[in-house]
């Protein structure tokens, strides 16, 4: 199979939706002429011409509102947000008016939204750009939300992202963008909720998702090798739908959890996480549910600071060892 | 680098036509002796549809409880600027408003029994008594809502917009907004889109003076309409009192949306009688003197009124029938949302997502609820 | 004492704080002229003059900033939002602006503004007008979330939060304004981030906050009289800072706890709660945490339907039994 | 009810002095010999210390690390906005702006040492290496930041002037952002309280003609200072090469607001020679002769060398001294940023609350920390 980079299969998976349904629009700051902030869009005005990728204005609220709208009549918008940080701005189209209005219409409206964009810390872009918000958003019934980790995941979630009739948020990240994944040739989606189990284990779950799954499989090795120890390494994929199921499986073969999150740790995805498995396999749990999450204050800007606040290989491999302490 | 705009300078459009003469302007003069008096009829439904839903809000069912909830926008006094406007819509126009709007509901075509059951909570009502009075949708009759969040909605009606230009309709969308609105910036940043990419839109004003108790004066520096032509948009403003003048002014503007993809801005002259929502003590603001002067000089049903009897369109006679069938819908309509049933306790999670709606084609899994 | 609303309460807490200090602005939609849309600053600008009581456009985004950048040059500007809800076209001056300008400038600048308002469902205005924040607010470290329950909190808490020196979202609740409780006369004030244990008892724990709490203490006693079941209900009256002790010192009491909360479920405060307890007292526990929420949907209008959307003391009982059984 | 605006109409200011006289104005013409080289100085020590940060940036450290992180937003070419405007303020007068604001700390006065430390990510830096480039500040100084999202610093700006009306002191606020950033919301919603409110405030767009890769054109309808006239607000456009001219007509929009509390908006036009931020590739948006006709015609540090070689004030040496300095003081920056500690991972957690950072004064109980 081809390797190719997290950012050429989002772009593909754009590609391949552009060309398969004329209502897709691609619409976003620098999308266009600029081939993205991020260079995910590259070459697509070439391909597709300024009616399917539209440059924006600096206006998010604006510019993801008309999407909300369009996408009612029919359109199905995939916006860009240059960083999933600049939500704030748009935080009332996105989660009062994308989310709630098939609700407020008594089933009459769809909105097939896609709202995609990097959501990370560790590039040193400080706190107002380092916002992960997958916790906030799929807070919000209404919604869907996902958070791929590797290129293969990452083309194929996006293409049924496209394709599904409910808003879908698309929580991308930039450290990833240039990472390289077996990603086949023949199309291929990979339905939305389907957790991936992306190493086997008996000794501890890791319950993780996005850039964590990259730091999680890298401490597995090191727990291996320098411990002894076998994690199983569970990536959601998706936040919502979630696939809890395949978390239980795994907790009531491990018997010991982890949950590793890029989040800020009050009130986040691991939190929900952890509600439902002591919830629902409480007598499964030979000890209490861990949870590594980013360092609780705002995103430090001074780089090798910034490191040491997120959840890095080093530090998963310490909660792995306190949680089994 | 080029720093100037391109487009043409904006322009505030003034009517050629003298305030006397609406009614004589091409729009107006093609309309059938039927269609006049269909306008007038219209006001007149939306007049007795809200005067019976406030009864009901103030009352109580047999049972003992509230029938209505919540807020309750009353359109009392607006009824030409939403008829007017809706009276000019073709097959691929669209409108979008606010929280007050069971009158554009009405005058898009909706069926006053499940307005009313919305009101209700029933689920028989056009939301199935999700949306309640601020929430009114008929996507059928291009009518995209009804939404609580001041200028919320005006992205979205660009969007409606944006899309009938990508697919190559002929069409425009009117976005409604009130007075206090244009001081949201999410309104701003649409008009900045609609007028950097020629969307077929008309950005309409419904001033009545007040957003909730608040002037005008004390809310809004500058001229509201004429914001727009910081943005190089057209703008004009109306009297809203006398339904023929809003259909010859909207007329123009709608002509250059869908003729020539421009958005512009008007700004409707109107007044509420009633109070912000029924809540409102109404007396800390303005004076029952300033409500009691638009009640008796300038009320758009008493204007059409005057005017139709003056043309000789119909009959005083035919004024009070077309009344008392109002009055008579009105209360089926009450009857109706009476009668009808609340969702269940498992109609609430109903209409969250289309996927769980429709489980024989869902694509995702997972759970889609928690609990 | 004499009893008081829990309107009359807040009333009372600013006019204080407005007294003692003459930086001290109270700002918002309808706060002066017309009283208050909720009537909670009555009599306001008639006692301290349209400087200290200022009407403003419907322009949340912008006054909050206005507020924000007030407070930095030492105004303490007590911010009304005529609902919580509308922190949707404010998200970002909130949760960036005031919530990280102390932090990005390296501890340089302060932000003493107190926004409030009330956040809750139970009145029928819908999903847009329904939203309970206080999750995502509190997930943002730098802030400070507190949700008080009776008339006697609500005023010595709001107290606590005009002087605070770090931003404070004070979440109200427009069904308890009318609710009236004893208030001494005497100034008083409530430290944040102390819970009260509003009920003692010993089979199971409530932990829980805002009106939940008074349909937690019906419900207790409707489980006392008809089920003989004896029902500690911690109310941590402020989420963010949190007193846990309070509530770990009820779970090693009880062993079984039940989390109560007008909460959309997803990543609540109440699943914030449930890592924590299982994480600090996991061996105190005798079963899982139970946790009760608003149905998982957007707020729906219909009133009767509503109610049971949202806790109440019914579905408390319910709860209880089912944790117990 | 009273709908009409009752401030006196909006208009444009024009200055009355010709393009070349800015420097005979009476608030230049009064300036020392020495203030106006120091104006000079300013704008030479702006330069020199950027292209400093930029061979800092693209090099790495004696580990072989890099040496500052994330963006850095060059602010070469636009030095004679920050240093014109700034070099007017007196103690009551307050600065605020976006993300690319090594200009503004520079002219309010702020120690290049920690500036350069702070983008260093190092604990001696101006925010301790917290906040980086995007976000310096200087209470001290009254700079109250660089603010990263678009727009957002400009509701802060206008709660500054707010802060000083209320508190009775004669002074202005001056909140800066780019041509991008008009198209936010909350700009709009800070224009319109600042002209109800009467608060001192100018609004000072720098218009470097592009926000990232989208030109002015195609990314805002009309013309941008323009959009004040709908917020009854005047407003006024200036070249922003020419730091005289800058001065001159600030200058008349300050004192509008400090006399008479009256906000405006000014629009400079300026240019930044470099990509948006270091990262940017800017070659798909605009040409290399574009750029060079500015740097070769325009440029604000060559314009003002030549008028004062040409008054006379200094001589070539001077300059080149000047130059020399400025390149000394850079390269000493970058010494002392590079001697720095980084801040250490228990710092993570400081400078979050005031009340932890003086747990002795702490009056809140309970958990502030999460993990
Ligand atoms: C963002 C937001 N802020 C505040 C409110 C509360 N609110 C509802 S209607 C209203 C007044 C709106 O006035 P206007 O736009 O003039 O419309 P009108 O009610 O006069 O039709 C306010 C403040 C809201 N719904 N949304
Ligand atoms: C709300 C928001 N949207 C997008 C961005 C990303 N962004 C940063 S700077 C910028 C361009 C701003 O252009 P302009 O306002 O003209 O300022 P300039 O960079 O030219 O100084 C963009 C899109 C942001 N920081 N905030
Ligand atoms: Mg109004
Ligand atoms: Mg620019």
């Amino acid at each position: 199979m081809p390797q190719i980079t997290y950012r050429e299969a989002i772009r593909h998976a754009l590609a391949e939706e552009l060309t398969r349904d004329p209502n897709v629009v691609v619409m976003g700051e620098e999308v266009a002429q600029f081939n993205g902030a991020y260079k995910v869009t590259e070459g697509l005005l070439a391909k597709f011409g300024p009616d399917r990728i539209v440059d924006t204005p600096i206006s998010e609220a604006g510019f993801i509102g008309l999407g909300v709208g369009a996408s009612m009549l029919g359109i199905r918008p995939v916006m860009e947000l240059m960083f999933w940080s600049f939500y704030s701005v748009a935080f009332d189209q996105i989660l009062n008016n994308a989310a709630n209005v098939r609700y407020m219409s008594g089933g009459q409206i769809n909105c097939p939204i896609v709202i995609r964009g990097p959501a990370n810390g560790g590039t040193n872009v400080g706190a107002t750009h380092s916002h992960t918000p997958e916790n906030v958003l799929a807070n919000h019934p209404g919604v869907k939300v996902v958070v791929p980790a590797t290129a293969y995941d990452a083309k194929g979630l996006l293409k049924s992202a496209i394709r599904d009739n409910d808003p879908v948020f698309f929580l991308e990240n930039t450290i990833l963008y240039g990472d390289k994944g077996e990603v086949p040739e023949a199309e291929y989606v990979i339905p939305l909720g389907k957790a991936d189990v992306k190493r086997t284990g008996t000794d501890l779950t890791i319950v993780t998702y996005g850039r964590c799954v990259i730091h999680s499989l890298k401490a597995a090795e090191t727990l291996e090798k320098e411990h002894n120890i076998s994690v199983e390494v569970v990536d959601l994929r998706t936040i919502r739908p979630l696939d809890i199921d395949t978390v239980l499986a795994s907790v009531q073969k491990t018997h010991r959890v982890l949950i590793v999150e890029e989040q800020k740790p009050f009130a986040s995805v691991g939190t929900q996480l952890a509600y439902m498995i002591q919830r629902e396999a409480f007598d499964d749990l030979d000890g209490p549910i861990h949870r590594l999450a980013t360092v609780d204050a705002p995103a430090i800007y001074s780089p090798p600071v910034e490191t040491e606040q997120l959840p890095n290989p080093g530090r998963v491999v310490k909660a792995v060892l306190a949680a089994l302490a | 680098m080029s720093k100037k705009p391109s487009a043409p300078a904006a322009k505030k459009v003034e009517s050629a036509v003298p305030a006397s003469d609406y009614a004589l302007t091409p729009i107006n003069a093609s309309l059938s002796r039927e269609q006049k008096i269909e306008l007038y009829r219209t006001m007149v439904r939306i007049r007795r549809f809200e005067e019976r839903s406030l009864r009901a809000y103030q009352g109580k069912n047999a049972a003992g409880g509230t029938n209505i909830g919540g807020f309750l926008h009353l359109y009392i006094g607006q009824e030409a600027v939403a008829v007017g406007c809706c009276s000019l819509m073709g097959k691929n126009d669209h409108v979008i408003t606010a929280y007050r709007d069971h009158g554009h509901a009405i005058a898009v075509g909706m069926d006053t029994k499940p307005l009313m059951a919305e009101l209700y909570g029933k689920i028989t009502g056009c939301s199935k008594g999700k949306g309640g009075s601020m929430h009114y949708f008929s996507p059928d009759k291009n009518f995209w809502g009804g939404h609580g969040i001041v200028g919320g909605q005006i992205p979205l009606g660009t969007g409606l917009a944006y899309a009938l230009k990508y697919q190559g309709k002929k069409g425009a969308a009117m976005a409604f907004m009130g007075d206090g609105a244009v001081n949201q910036g999410a309104v701003h940043e649409a008009y900045n889109l609609a007028s950097l990419w020629n969307l077929p839109v008309v950005f309409v004003i419904e001033n009545n003076g007040y957003s909730m108790g608040t002037s005008q004066a004390r809310s809004s520096a500058g001229e509201l309409a004429k914001r727009a032509a910081g943005y190089n948009m057209d703008w004009g403003q109306c009297n809203g009192h006398d339904v023929f003048e809003v259909r010859a002014v909207m007329d123009h503007f709608l002509t250059q949306a869908r003729e020539h993809s421009r958005p512009s801005t008007v700004e409707i002259d109107t007044y509420r009688y009633r109070g912000h929502s029924v809540a409102d003590p109404d007396n800390t603001y303005r004076t029952k003197a300033e409500v009691e002067e638009y009640r008796n000089n300038k009320d758009p049903i008493q204007v059409a009124l005057h005017q139709l009897l003056a043309a000789g369109v119909f009959t005083a006679e035919i004024a009070e029938q077309i009344d008392a069938e109002a009055r008579t819908e009105a209360e089926i309509a009450a009857e109706f949302a009476d009668a009808s049933p609340y969702p269940t306790v498992d109609d609430i999670q109903k209409d969250v997502y289309w996927e769980s709606d429709h489980p024989a084609e869902r694509k995702s899994e997972g759970r889609l609820f928690f609990d």
